[in-house]
Order: structure tokens, then sequence, then C-alpha cells
């Protein structure tokens, strides 16, 4: 419902209020847009929000992604938490340090956490303390460093396992094309 | 000799490996408009029973293991048909850490099919090519799997600790 | 001079089944709209797993299986007397033999799968034994009033007493024979009731470990008990008088039990042992009281 | 005198045998030498016909015995079985007394079958089911007490039944000798019949007196029990053909419709024992229902009166006595070797015991009654008397029951010897010498009576032909009724021949490998040497819902209704003689008042 | 021919000498109740010829009947004052394996052994009264000897509801003593028809109800569960071998001599039904296994009565032999048990069932003469009572009385019941092992014995039975020889 032109977002400044009321100046709270809401949070910070916001309403735990800023040396662990009744979405973002930060488990808060925690355990590395089973997810017998991380080169490691010697020479003839838009590729 | 050749060529039972996308095109080959089975190709439960395996896409490491499995459990003479481009050099997953590049390397393949998951017709076209082959009796890829053993398991070995993942019994 | 006889009689009934099983495959397949293999498809399938070389069995029983299933079959067809001439001259087949043999050759497969220790397997043969105790019994009193109507238990003079058209049983029990119709289903183990050899629940169930040459004698032990079912039925209903309107007798009884496989899903076990507590059953005990009511 | 010669022989071996106890050599080779001593002299000294008075003159009681070519039968099934029980009990670690009882407890079991009257009747059944209590006490497994208690209580139930019946047949009759009471009036012989019957049918477990046999069965020793089971019950058979045949001979003329009740009672019993059966996850229990449900036949056999029917119900006792007690055999060899009865831990036992595989083998073939083994010709002969006495239902319910045969045989073949093998029986060895002498002894009956039933026909229909007018035509071979005709050896014949075909077939075709045990098809997903691939337990689990309800029921509850009812008199009686010596005086002042007070009228 | 008299003056002679002896020792007394049993056995047995047909009567001083008190034998309490002996003779060799401080046990026992041999063999009703009651005070002494709660209960209640009984006994003597001015019961016996009917009717309900008490019938056995509960092992067997066949005996003597088997006799059969299902029906709850015991003891009594009465319905002699012989039977048997009882449970006095689990196996000598002793009183068939309960129920059959026939047999069904619990339980489990002396053990042995090899060949027994139930059946004989020609 549009009121004098803005949609109102009566339930994102209800929450936005909340937050800022419980957590005072210890957590940026700002609402990117309609039923959107971007908290960012300490390290220590991160589970009493998420255990905050999950007796507020918010019982949906979404997803659990992980960004690797390989520049400022830092990973970012974004929770994502949807409340239905709100018919809102709120990502808490937490930063760690890359080199063998370890993070607590969310798993006595939302269980759905488990499996998206070993996933990153196995694709970034991440040390979640508490959790039982980190060990091997989805690839198998994998010895090498977790490959999603930035400073882990693809092609060398394909070259290396599958030896195959000049990659890029060898499956493309043709020099890389220029990009012109959707059914033009000739 | 020469009425089994005809009888297998006749009458191919398939094993339809599922991986990748290329299982969307066996629904239509199987059923009415394309009908694989007035060539007496039926779909068969477990590797037991067939002798044609189809590996439809990509194969990452973690499935080679297991078609190498149901490979060594095919009775032989046994067939591979490798549908779409990522059997033959990896495809799209040309550079990705998981999938493998060239199936050959690791299974012995009999016919491809190129195209970025082949239509029916082209798959419809590969049986009639596999059919000729078995009749004239050229298609023993699977002779090459039993001579040179090791080499296959050689290259196995590159990609997976073959030791751990192998059936122990005599062959 | 009659055992040569009696394997020509076999070679002719296997090959015959292996031509009805033909025709399944094309019938079905005309249903579903497409044009389905030529008739003979299931001799090339046949001729290829005998040309099987290396195939792989899991112990002395497991390859005994198909041998055990296939001589269980065969011995029921020489004790069942197709048309008015028996394969042994000197024996008329009886019903109760014929009825015990039958179960030979499930036994003997049931033998053999167990001895692969897949629990596909095991499972399809807890299914198909029980699915037994469903069919079966309703097979037996659906046959029983014709039997007791021509006070014999020998098939064989069932089969000269039905003689000319107005005298056959489907004619005199409808009830029972509607019974046995649905006894046969199950007993052929078709579509409806096809649970133990449901390829997409247990693979292919009893079958999962057998390959090559195993399952060739295993397509020949389910040709023959085509035609042997299908003729047990026909022989006690109408009673043929010569040998070819015992096959073409077997011909319809087996088009009207494909064309039902083609077009049914398939029950859950209990539902199919339920099923056959059902109908048939009440079908089965109106036959026998009519025998008793019209005698 | 020889009968009362054999049973001193038996008693004496029991005796000596439990006073030689500790000396285990010693010890077996004196009840071997007893056994095989009784066993030899039966069959060469004894002869039908003979009175061997005992003439135990007690007060009026004449203890006259006698040998009837029946009791003959069963005496040689007997003491066979005996044997092969006595052999192999030699593996098992049991002490002098078990087998004193065990040798009483024949001696009980013969000297019902010389017994003339009833009273030396009830004094042998009752030392038979006495010994083989104390047996049952002394079996291994935490629930052998229970089972034992359960077992006399039902014994005794039909002793006193028996004797309550021998009692009134006494009073109106004055003669304590087993003679025909169809004479008198009124529905008393009815009565007597039924109180007879009643210990027989709780020997054979039929349906509503059979609570007692699965936990006897399974909680006695291993081979106490192929004996309990084959032999002992043949008791009960035994006990059919008097009180149908000697006490009551005009029974099919007066009651008919009590024929038709104790025919359908068997059916019952046969089928729903099957279906209890094949719900068993413990192979002797399930063996125990099998049992129940194979005796089952043998009371419809009775039950149908005619005279073929009544030769195949006694073909079937031999039939069961040798069937059930193969199998009760290899599963104790099993026992031996695994330390187990569950179905769930065995499997994968025909690479380590093929013997005992075979054995196995070719009980359930006979359990099943497929032709060419023993089990066959009885029930075709059942059927066909069914049939001639136009009971169409009957023959129906029958031919359910036999079904039940095959789910519960093959479970039991499946969960024992077929499958994965455990880790734990990776090394054990086949069966010992006596469990493989005694399959090996009971498979030559199971196929040369099975092809050529002729042998024991001959016997049993000069018994029964005594009683009913003969319509059987039989020789040795082959066997026609007025319904049909059956040549046996031909089956078998044809079955062999088409086995050698197909395995020709068989041995053409190319060659086979031998694939390990996890080389299996899981959807070519990794299995390693130790994952369960055993389908062992619950193995028709999936029948409960099929069945639902029916198979709640039990007679266990009507049974524990009227036993609340008797605690509940206790309960009242106990309270009278709660309380002090006021209370008690009271009784007495108060009892002397009211005698008075009745007696005063006659003052 | 040593006179009988002798038994009854040696047993008081030496049962007033043992605080003497027991001055110039502590070890004399427990020797004096086996010597003084002997000799009274070997004077009785010496005595057999002498019991010609009828009676045999000493006179004491001389005097004739119906003066003075004299002693009437017949082969019928010949063979019980044997039996008492015989049991008593038994029991003082068990006591020798036991320490007593108090030599006056010793006294009550032999006083209590002088009691039962008197009342069999007096022939003179007041001198019966006089030994039943010394028979109860002594027995009241034995159950209060156990000295804890329990037995001093038990022994309470046994005294009030005995002196009672003794004493409604005593008012029936008098009343027919006022009707027929002597005392001898020959004499009564050849009187009775002149005796008014009323009279008659209500000195026998007197008599019914003094002997009930000792007989345990329906209501007046209140105190016998307490007595053999409360008292020691020994003292029940005691309770139940001796002092109630005595009771059983006076019974008969009484109610089939006397009265010649009229009035009170249809009383006593609904009294001794009511008695046996009651008995059977409240040892059917019960855990402890002593109290269990007693029940079935008291409703082996009330089948005993229940025997006498159908006698006196329809009686011939076979009837008479089933009563003697289940009174045999009862008195090995629940001898047997009491004693075997005792030493399973290594005299700790618990004689719970979940106690007892697994005691049979432990010590399995003990277990088998428990399980003798159970099944010989069940009734099975190597054992001697097999054979009386057969021909209890012949006898009842030839009464003809097929409901009681049939209701018997539901009731022994209930009593195999828990006797059937008690024995399972007994062999499963792992138990205690007690260290149990030899002379224990030897008697019990011989008691055991007795039940097997009556049991394999019972024919001795059936004869003595027989001949002794002949002599209490002719009552005429019995008067005829006592009064000689009065």
């Amino acid at each position: 419902m549009l009121k004098n032109g803005v949609l109102k977002m009566k339930n994102e400044e209800q929450i936005k209020k909340d937050i800022e009321t419980t957590f005072g100046e210890l957590v940026k709270v700002h609402i990117k847009r309609r039923h959107r809401i971007k908290v960012d949070a300490p390290k220590n910070m991160t589970l009493p929000i998420l255990a905050y916001l999950k007796q507020r309403g918010f019982h949906q735990f979404t997803l659990l992604t992980c960004v690797d800023w390989i520049k400022k040396g830092m990973f970012e662990l974004v929770y994502n938490l949807y409340s239905l009744d709100y018919n809102v979405h709120v990502l808490v973002s937490t930063h760690i340090n890359r080199e063998n930060e370890s993070m607590p488990t969310a798993i006595n808060i939302y269980e759905m956490a488990f499996d998206y925690e070993r996933e990153i355990h196995e694709m970034f590395g991440v040390e979640f303390e508490g959790h039982p089973r980190l060990g091997e997810f989805l690839l198998e017998d994998w010895k090498g460093m977790p490959p999603m991380r930035k400073d882990f080169d693809t092609r060398a490691y394909v070259e290396e396992k599958f030896n195959v010697k000049d990659l890029t020479k060898e499956l493309f003839t043709r020099k890389e094309q220029p990009y012109r838009g959707p059914g033009s590729n000739g | 000799m020469k009425l089994f050749n005809f009888s297998q060529s006749r009458s191919l039972w398939m094993m339809h490996f599922c991986t990748g996308c290329g299982a969307m095109e066996m629904p239509p080959t199987m059923t009415s408009r394309f009908d694989m089975e007035r060539f007496g190709i039926i779909p068969m439960a477990t590797p037991r029973q067939s002798d044609l395996l189809l590996i439809t896409g990509y194969l990452t490491i973690k499935t080679l293991k297991r078609v190498v499995r149901a490979y060594e459990q095919m009775p032989t003479p046994r067939y591979v048909l490798g549908f779409g481009s990522c059997t033959i050099n990896g495809g799209m997953y040309w550079d990705s850490y998981n999938v493998i590049k060239k199936l050959e390397l690791y299974i012995p393949v009999d016919i491809y099919i190129n195209g970025c998951m082949p239509r029916p017709e082209a798959i419809i076209d590969a049986f009639l090519k596999l059919r000729e082959m078995i009749a004239k009796g050229e298609a023993n890829a699977w002779k090459k799997y039993i001579e040179n053993y090791e080499w296959y398991k050689k290259n196995q070995s590159e990609v997976f600790d073959v030791e751990k993942w192998s059936i122990k019994n005599e062959k | 001079m009659s055992i040569l006889y009696f394997f020509l009689y076999l070679l002719l009934v296997t090959v015959i089944g292996l031509l009805y099983m033909g025709v399944a495959r094309k019938v079905t397949a005309h249903i579903q709209n497409r044009y389905g293999p030529p008739i003979y498809q299931p001799i090339l399938d046949v001729l290829k797993l005998f040309g099987k070389r290396h195939t792989v069995t899991h112990g002395v029983m497991h390859s005994l299986g198909p041998v055990i299933a296939y001589t269980g079959i065969a011995s029921t067809l020489l004790f069942l007397p197709l048309g008015n001439h028996t394969p042994l001259l000197h024996f008329k087949g009886d019903l109760f033999v014929v009825l015990y043999l039958l179960v030979v050759g499930p036994l003997g497969m049931a033998l053999g799968a167990g001895e692969s220790s897949n629990p596909n397997a095991t499972i399809a043969m807890a299914r198909a034994l029980s699915l037994m105790l469903g069919y079966e019994i309703i097979f037996f009193m659906a046959t029983l009033p014709v039997f007791y109507h021509y006070h014999t238990a020998s098939i064989y003079k069932v089969i000269q007493a039905q003689g000319v058209f107005p005298h056959w049983g489907a004619i005199i029990f409808p009830i029972s024979f509607l019974a046995a119709l649905f006894a046969l289903q199950g007993m052929m183990g078709e579509k409806p009731f096809e649970i133990a050899i449901a390829p997409h629940e247990i693979a292919s169930g009893p079958m999962v470990e057998y390959g090559g040459k195993y399952l060739g004698l295993l397509q020949l032990w389910h040709a023959v008990g085509i035609i042997v079912e299908t003729g047990l039925l026909v022989d006690i209903f109408f009673g043929p008088q010569n040998i070819i309107w015992f096959f073409i007798g077997t011909f319809i009884v087996f088009y009207v039990v494909i064309l039902v496989n083609a077009v049914m899903p398939r029950f859950r076990i209990e539902q199919a042992v339920r099923f056959y507590w059902g109908i048939p059953l009440l079908l089965a005990i109106l036959g026998i009281l009519q025998v008793y009511i019209w005698r | 005198m020889a009968m009362f010669l054999l049973l001193l022989i038996i008693g004496l071996t029991g005796l000596l045998a439990f006073i030689l106890g500790p000396i285990k050599v010693l010890r077996n080779i004196i009840s071997l030498i007893g056994a095989i001593g009784g066993l030899l002299y039966f069959v060469f000294k004894i002869r039908p016909g003979q009175a061997y008075a005992l003439n135990i003159k007690i007060y009026n009681v004449h203890f006259g015995t006698g040998m009837s070519a029946l009791s003959i039968f069963f005496g040689i099934i007997l003491l066979g079985l005996f044997l092969i029980f006595l052999i192999a009990s030699f593996h098992e670690d049991n002490d002098g007394a078990y087998y004193m009882f065990s040798f009483f407890s024949l001696l009980g079991a013969l000297g019902v079958l010389f017994a003339k009257d009833l009273i030396s009747f009830f004094f042998f059944f009752e030392t038979m089911s006495l010994f083989s209590f104390l047996i049952v006490l002394k079996g291994n497994g935490e629930t052998s007490h229970r089972s034992a208690f359960k077992y006399v209580m039902w014994s005794a139930f039909g002793a006193y039944a028996f004797l309550l019946g021998t009692f009134l047949k006494v009073n109106y009759t004055h003669s304590v000798m087993i003679t025909d009471i169809s004479y008198l009036g009124g529905n008393i012989k009815l009565w007597i019949l039924i109180l007879l019957l009643t210990p027989f049918m709780v020997k054979t477990a039929l349906m509503p007196f059979h609570l007692w046999a699965p936990g006897a069965y399974t909680d006695s020793k291993d081979t106490y029990t192929v004996f309990l089971s084959g032999g002992l019950s043949k008791i009960g058979v035994f006990g059919y053909f008097i009180a149908l045949f000697n006490v009551f001979s005009q029974i099919a003329v007066l009651y008919p419709w009590l024929l038709k009740v104790f025919a359908y009672i068997g059916a019952i019993t046969a089928s729903l024992a099957g279906i209890y059966a094949f719900m068993q996850d413990d192979a002797k229990k399930l063996l125990a229902y099998s049992s129940i449900s194979q005796l089952g036949y043998v009371a419809v056999g009775f039950g149908v009166y005619s005279h073929f029917s009544v030769v195949a119900a006694l073909f079937h006792a031999l039939g069961h006595a040798v069937f059930e007690s193969l199998l009760f055999l290899v599963v104790a060899g099993v026992y031996y070797r695994t330390k187990t009865h569950d179905l769930r831990k065995m499997g994968g036992l025909i690479k380590k015991m093929p013997l005992s595989f075979i054995g196995l083998l070719f009980g359930i073939i006979a359990t099943s009654g497929i032709p060419p083994t023993i089990g066959f010709p009885s029930k075709w002969l059942l059927y066909e008397a069914i049939i001639l006495k136009n009971d169409l239902f009957l023959v129906s319910l029958v031919f359910f029951a036999s079904i039940t045969a095959f789910l519960y045989s093959y479970k039991l073949i499946h969960s024992i010897f077929l499958g994965k093998l455990h880790k734990e029986h990776e090394h054990i060895k086949e069966a010992p010498f006596g469990y493989g002498f005694g399959i090996v002894v009971l498979l030559i009956p199971l196929f040369v009576l099975g092809t050529n039933p002729g042998i024991v026909v001959k016997p049993i229909d000069y018994i029964v032909r005594f009683y009913l007018k003969p319509d059987l035509a039989y020789n040795l071979t082959n066997m026609t009724t007025p319904l049909g005709h059956v040549n046996f050896p031909a089956i078998g014949i044809t079955m062999t021949l088409l086995f050698t075909l197909s395995f020709i077939i068989y041995l053409i075709f190319g060659k086979s490998y031998r694939a390990a045990q996890e080389d299996n098809y899981t959807a070519t997903e990794w299995i390693d040497k130790d994952f369960g691939l055993h389908y062992g337990g619950e193995f028709y689990g999936f029948m409960r819902k099929a069945f639902g309800k029916p198979l709640t029921w039990s007679f266990e509850k009507i049974l524990n209704a009227c036993l609340k009812v008797v605690s509940f008199l206790g309960e009242i009686a106990r309270g009278f003689y709660m309380g002090d010596a006021r209370v008690y005086l009271f009784y007495i002042i108060l009892f002397f008042a009211i005698i008075v007070y009745i007696m005063g009228g006659k003052l | 021919m040593v006179s009988p008299i002798l038994v009854i003056a040696l047993t008081l002679f030496l049962a007033f000498s043992i605080p003497l002896l027991h001055m110039l020792s502590k070890k004399l007394p427990p020797f004096v109740p086996p010597l003084a049993t002997l000799i009274n056995l070997w004077i009785l047995i010496t005595n057999i010829k002498h019991v010609g047909e009828g009676a045999m009567l000493i006179t004491t001083a001389g005097l004739k009947p119906p003066i003075a008190i004299n002693l009437a034998i017949d082969k019928f309490s010949l063979l019980f004052a044997i039996l008492i002996q015989v049991i008593g003779f038994l029991l003082s060799i068990y006591y020798l394996s036991q320490e007593r401080k108090d030599m006056r046990f010793y006294m009550l026992f032999l006083l209590n052994i002088l009691g039962a041999s008197g009342i069999v063999m007096t022939g003179d009703l007041f001198n019966s009264f006089v030994f039943l009651e010394i028979l109860e005070i002594s027995s009241f002494g034995l159950v209060a000897s156990g000295k804890d709660k329990k037995a001093l209960e038990g022994g309470f209640k046994y005294m009030m509801i005995g002196a009672i009984g003794s004493s409604l006994y005593l008012l029936g003597i008098i009343v027919l003593y006022l009707s027929t001015g002597t005392l001898n019961m020959a004499h009564i016996a050849k009187l009775m028809p002149s005796i008014p009917d009323s009279v008659k009717l209500f000195s026998s309900i007197l008599f019914l109800i003094g002997i009930g008490v000792e007989v345990e019938l329906f209501p007046l056995n209140a105190w016998a569960p307490d007595a053999y509960q409360g008292a020691m092992d020994e003292i029940s067997t005691q309770l139940s071998s001796i002092i109630s066949k005595t009771g059983i005996y006076l019974a008969a003597r009484i109610f089939l001599t006397i009265y010649g088997g009229l009035y009170a006799t249809n009383i006593i059969f609904y009294l001794a039904i009511t008695t046996f299902i009651v008995a059977e029906l409240a040892a059917l709850m019960q855990k402890n296994v002593k109290r269990m015991l007693a029940y079935s003891s008291v409703g082996q009594m009330g089948l005993l009565m229940l025997i006498l009465s159908v006698f006196a319905k329809r009686g011939d002699v076979f009837v008479l032999t089933t009563a003697i012989l289940l009174a045999l039977n009862h008195a090995f048997g629940k001898g047997l048990l009491f004693l075997s009882l005792g030493s399973l449970t290594g005299n700790t006095r618990n004689y719970d069932i979940e106690d007892l689990k697994g005691a049979g196996r432990a010590n399995p000598v003990l277990g088998f003469l428990f399980a003798t002793g159970v099944l010989s009183i069940i009734g099975m068939p190597i054992f001697f009572g097999f054979w009386s309960k057969i021909s209890l129920l012949i006898s009842i059959m030839k009464a003809n009385l097929m409901y009681l026939l049939a209701l018997l047999l539901l009731v022994f069904l209930v009593e195999l019941y828990y006797y059937a619990n008690v024995i399972v339980n007994l062999f499963k489990g792992e138990g205690k092992k007690y260290r149990i002396g030899v002379i224990p053990v030897s008697v019990m042995l011989l008691f055991a014995l007795s039940l097997i090899v009556f049991g394999l060949w019972p024919h001795p027994v059936f004869k003595i039975a027989q001949n002794a139930a002949a002599s209490l059946m002719e009552r005429s004989m019995y008067i005829s020889s006592i009064l000689g020609g009065m």
C-alpha cells in the first residue's frame, strides 16, 4: 500500500527500530529495500542476533553463504533469514579473517545450518566450533586446498590432475570471441 | 558365432547411467515418438542383465567410480555409448576441478554422439550404427578393456584411489 | 520313442511361448501408440543371452536356481495334457500333481535368488510367495467346481467330458471362470500383480543378479510358464479336443491377460493379497455354491 | 512278557544313564546300547495281536496289555526317532538326569501304545508328560520355566479330562478295558468321547489347545525337540485312532456333525498355525508352528473318516515324523555351530554347512508336499478323500494351509542358509557327525517312501481295513482312487530327467565366474565387506498389514480371563484365613449356632 | 505277648524321666525319644499276631469293661499306632541332628506321642478325651517352641480353638454318659438304639465340632494355616503326619463305630467338600510356600473326611482302603515336603517363592526330595500318590457321585497349578547352596524311597489297608469281641 508515494515499510522500520533498541550501536542495521534488511554484526554478536531474530519471528533459515574478500583477507559469512508473517528477509553478515579463524556454529539456534556449515567448511575451509561432523561432505577423497577459495587455481589443478598439457590451447582453437548479446554466437 | 553377433545386434539391452543432462533425451527415444524398442533395445534395471551402457553427460570423479563399477559388473560382450560433448572432452566443464575430461581414458567407448545433448534422432542413428558394427563384429571395445586392463587402471588411479574403490574378485 | 517325442514337444512349446512373449510386447507397444519389436524378438533375446561369454554367479545354488526353475516348469508341462493327447501317454495328468509341480519353478528361482544375498532379490521372493498365498487358493477354488461336476481329479478326463460347445466349463461355471481369470493374472505375474518382478522398485526382482545364460534359462522358464498356466486354464474351462484348439485357446486367454497388463498400474503387495481375498474370493465361493445348488 | 521286558530294558538304561551321569562316554554307550537294543527287540520280537498280560491285579483293575498293528507302526516311528535323537544329543552337554528323563518319556510313550485298558493308558500317558515336562524344565533359554509350566498345566488338563471320561465310561459300562461304547443310550457317550479326545487334541496341539506347543518346542533342548515333536505328538495321533475307532466305532453314524467339526478344527489349525509360522523370527518357534500346522492335516484326515482319508492321515503322521524331525535336526545342528536361533543373526551358511543345507532343502520340499518326496502322497490322498466327501470348502481351507507351508519353509531356508554370511560365522564348520548322521538317515525314507508309498500304505491299509470299507487300489508305486490316479515314481523320474536336460543347457553355454559377496548390484553404490546385506528378520513383515487385526487375536486372552476368575476366588478364600483368634472363635460359635438351628428342626 | 498298655506306661515314664536324666548330663535327653518310640514299635509289632478277628481287649487292673479303663485294639487302630510310632521314630532321629537348649522339648514330643498312641488304642470315651487333651497341650507347646512371633501367634490360636473343641468334645461325652451310663465305646455302640433320637443328634453335633477342630473341617480349621506356618518345619511335619491322622482315627471311630455312620455324616460330607475347595483355592494365591503347604494339607484332610462320609453314605471296604491309602500318602508326602522345605531354605524361615528361585538347582538332592514329595501329593504315576488318587476317584465313581468327581478333578487342576508353580520356580535360575547334615537327608530319603517303592509296587500296602478297613467296617464284630458276651 503506497503512502504518499513511498511504499509503506511499516514492518521493516518496526524491526529495524527493535534491533537498534535491543542491540544499540553494536550492530548497524539498514533497510536495503522493501522486504530486505541488512544487519552487519561483529563476530561475537552474530549468534545473539540470530537468536533474537528467531524469537522475533524469523523462523526460516534460508541460506548461509561465504564470500571470499581475498584482497581484504576476510571471509564474509551471510546468514539469510526470512519471516513469513512479516514477509521480510534479514541478511546478518559478519566478517572473519581468512587464515584459520573459526566461527561458533549456529546449529543449536537453527538446525538447518548443519549442512550449510559443512559445505562452507569443505569449500572454504572455515572451522565451525561445536559442529559434530565437519569432515568430508560432497567431494570424496579431496586432498587439495578447499576449491572455492579465490587463491585456488582451477586451471592449474586440472592440467595437473587430468594431465591435459596446455588446457586453453588444446581446447579452443579460436580466440575468445567478444560477447555480442543473445543469439549472436554465429 | 555369426548367429550370436546377429542376435546381439538385434537385441541390445540398455542400462542407462543417467548422469548429467542427457537423461532428458532418453524418454522421447523410448516412447512412441521415436520408439527404440522396435530395434530390440529395452531399458534394463541392472548391469548384470544389460549389454549396452549409456553415459549421458559429464562424469564427476565421484560418478566415474560408480560407472567403472557398473561397467565391470556387466557381462561381456558389453558396449558403451557416450552422449554429448561432456564425455568427449569435458564439454563446458572443461576447466572444472571435478569433471573428468576424456571418457575413453577410463572405460572403452564404442560410439560417441556429439552435441550438447544430442536429439533422439541422433541417438537412434547411433544405435543403428552400433547395430551394424556388432553385426559385422567390429564393436569389440570391451576386448580392449580386458586386454590392456592395467592401462585403464593406471588412468583411473590418477583420478581416484583404485585400490579402495574396486571390486576384489578374481577376474 | 516317447522321450524323443517329448523333447520335440518341449522345443515346440518353448518357441511358441517365446512368440507369445513377442506378441505381448508388440500388443503393449501398439497400445502405447508405438511400433514395438518384431514378434520373434524374444527368440533373439534368448539367443543373445546364451551368447554371452563371461557371466557371474554367486554360488552353486545361485547357478542351479534357474536350472531347477526350468525343470519344474518343464515337468509340469509333462503332466499337463495339451488338448486331447498327452506327452506321457500312460499318465493322464492330475490336478494336484500339476498344482504342486507349478510351485517347483518359483521355489527353484527363489533358492537361486536367495543365494545372491541381494536384498532386492529376497524382497522380491517374499512378495512372490505372499502373492501366491492370494492367487493360488482362488485358482484352486475356481477349478474345483469343474472337477467336482465331472467327478474326477484328472485333467484328461475333464477335457474328454467337455466335448462340444455348450458343455464347456466356462459356460457352465461362468462365475468360477471369472475368478480363475483373476487368479491367472496373478499367477502369470502380469501388470497389476507384477509385484515380484517390479523393475522400478526392486530392480527386476529375483533376476537382479542373473545375467547371460541364467537369464536365458529364466526367459525360457517364463515362456513355457505362459503356455502351461494358460493351458491349464484352457484345459479345465474349455476342454480343447485337439492341439490346435488348445493353442488358439491359450492365445485368446493370453491376449486378454496382455490387454489387462498393458493398461493396469501395479499393486502394493498387501493391497494385492487383500484384493484377492475380496471380489475373487467371493466369486470363487459363489462358483462352489453354484455347484452345490445346481447339482 | 516280551512287552514288559522291553519296558524294563528302557527303564533300566534310563536309570543306568543317570547313575553313570558324570562319566560321559560310558553313559553315552550304555544309552546307545539300550536304545538300539530296544529298537531291535521291538522290531523282531513283538508281533501284533499277542496279548502280553502284565496283569497287575489292583483291586478290580486288570492291567492287561496287548499289541495292535497300529501300535507297532507307531512304536517303530518312536524308537527310530529316539535313536536319531540320542545320537544327535551326544554333542550337547547334558547330564545323566536328562537322559534318564528322556528314556522314561520313551517308556511312557511305548506304554501308551501297549495299554489295553484306560487306567494303564492314563498311567503311561501321565508318565510320558511328566518326564517330558521335566526335560522342558531343564531346557536352555530363560523362558523355559514359563513354557514348562504351561506344558504341564495343559497336559494335566488333558489327562484329567481323560480321567473323567474314563470314569464316566466305567460307570456306565462297568469295564475299564478299551471297549466300544457306541451302544450306550443318550448323549453321555458323546461327552465320554469328547473327554477322551481332549488329551490327544492337546498332545497334537489342535487350535484351542495349542498354547503350550510353541513354548515347549522352542525351550526344550534342541535335540529333544526332535523327539518331542516327531515322536510324542504321534501318541496324540494314536489316541485319535483309539478314540475314534476302538472306543466309539459308530461315530460316523451317530454323530457325523462332530466329525465335520473335528475336520474343520484341524483345517483351521493348519492354516492359522501356518500363518503364525511365517510371521516368526525365531527358527524353532517357526518350526513349532509348522509342526502344529502339519498335525492339523492329520486331524482333518481323521475328521473326514473315510478309508483312505485315515490312511492319508496316518501316512502324513509318518511323513511329519520324518520331515519335521529332519528340520528340527538341521536347526539343532545350526544352533550347535552358531549358538543362535534368531533368523536375523544367521545367513549365508550354505557355504559353511552344505550337508545341513541339502537336508533342510529336501526337508522343506517334503513339508510343502512337492511330489517326489514323502509329503505329497499323503496330501494327495487327503484331497481326494475330502472331495469324495464333497466338502469343497474344507478342501480349499486345507489347500490354503498347504500354501502357507511354502511360505514358512522358504523363509526358514532363506534366512539360515542363503543370503550373506555374517562376519562372526566366517570360520564355522559343518554340523558334527551326530546331526549329519541323523540327516542322512532321515533323507532315505523321505525319498524312498515318497516315490513308492506302497511300502507304508500296505501296513496302514491292513490296520484301517479292519474298521472301514477299503476303496483305495494301490500297489508298490502308484495309487488309484475313484477320483484320480497317480504314479509316483513317474514324477520322480521325469523330474530327474528334465533336471539333467536343463543342466546340460547350463553347461553348454559359456563359463561363469564366482563373484565376491559384496560384488552385488546395489545401484552401483559402494558397500564394504561387512555391510549387512542379509534380509533375515521381518521377512513377511508387510503381511502384517495385509492380515491386520486377526493376527492379534490369541487364545491367550481367553485363558488369562478365566485365570483371573480363579485367582479372584482364591482371594476370597484367603480372606477367610486372615484375622486373629477372636475372629476364629466367632466362626466356631456361629457355626455351632447354625448347625443347631438346622438340626433343631429334627430334635 | 507284651500287653500294649506298656506302650502308654513306658512313654509316660520316659517322658517324666527326662528332667532327671537332664540333671545327670546335658547330652542324654535327645536319645530318649528315639529309644521310646523304638520300644513302642517293637511292642506293637509283636502284638500284630494277637489281634484276631475283632478287637483285642486289654484290661487294666483286671476289671472287666464297662467299668475299668481298657484298651480296644483292632487292626485299624494297630495300623494307625504303628504309623504314629514309625513317624515319631523318624522325627526323633531328625531331632538328634539339631542341638536344643531346653530339654523340655523332648518331654513335649514324648507326651505328644503318648497322647496320639493313647487315642488310637483306647476303648473308653473319657480316656480318649484325656489323651486328646494331652495331645493338644503338647502340640500347643511344640508349636510355640518356635520362639518367634509367628510361632507364638500360631500356638496361641491353636490353643484357643483346641480348648474350645476339646471342651465341646467333653460335653458330647457327658451327654452320652448321661444317656447310656457307660463310657466304653463298644458298650455305647451296643446301647445306641436305645438312646432317644434327639440326644443322639445333639451329641453327634457336639462331637462333630469337637473332632472338626482336630480334623480341620471348614469353619473350624482357621487355626491350621497359622499353626502349620508358625511352627518349625519338624513340628509342622509332626502336626500334619501324626496329630491330624489321630484326628481322622477319632472321627472314624466315633462316627462309624459308635454312631454307625448316621446323623452328622451328610453334614460332614458337605463340610469336607467346602474345606477341600476353600483350602485349595486359598493356596492358589499364596506367595509363601510354607503357608501354601499348610493350605494343601488342610485340603487333604478335607479329602479324607470326604472319603469317610462317602463310606458312611454307601460304604464298602474299598472306600475305606482308599481313606487309609490317602492318609498314608499324605502322612509321608506332606512330612517329606515340610522337612525338605526346611532344609531347602536353610532354616532361615523365609519361605517366599522368590527367595526359593533356583534353590532346587543349587542343591539337587533336596530339590529331588521336594519334587518327589510334590509329585506324590499331586498323584503323578511313578509315585504312591497315583494309586491313592486313582482309588479315590474309583471309590467316588463307585458311589456314582459323578458331579463330585468332575468337581474334584477341577480342584486337582487348581492344586497342580500352584504346586507346578513352586516346582518350576525351584528349578530355574541361580539359588543359594546350603549345607545339610547327613541325618536329616537320610530321614527324608527314607520318606522319599517309601513313596517311590510303594508307588512302583503298591501290593503290600493294599493288603494291609484292606484288612485294616475290613476290621473297621464290622461294627458288630468290634462290639461283641470287646464286650465278650456281656
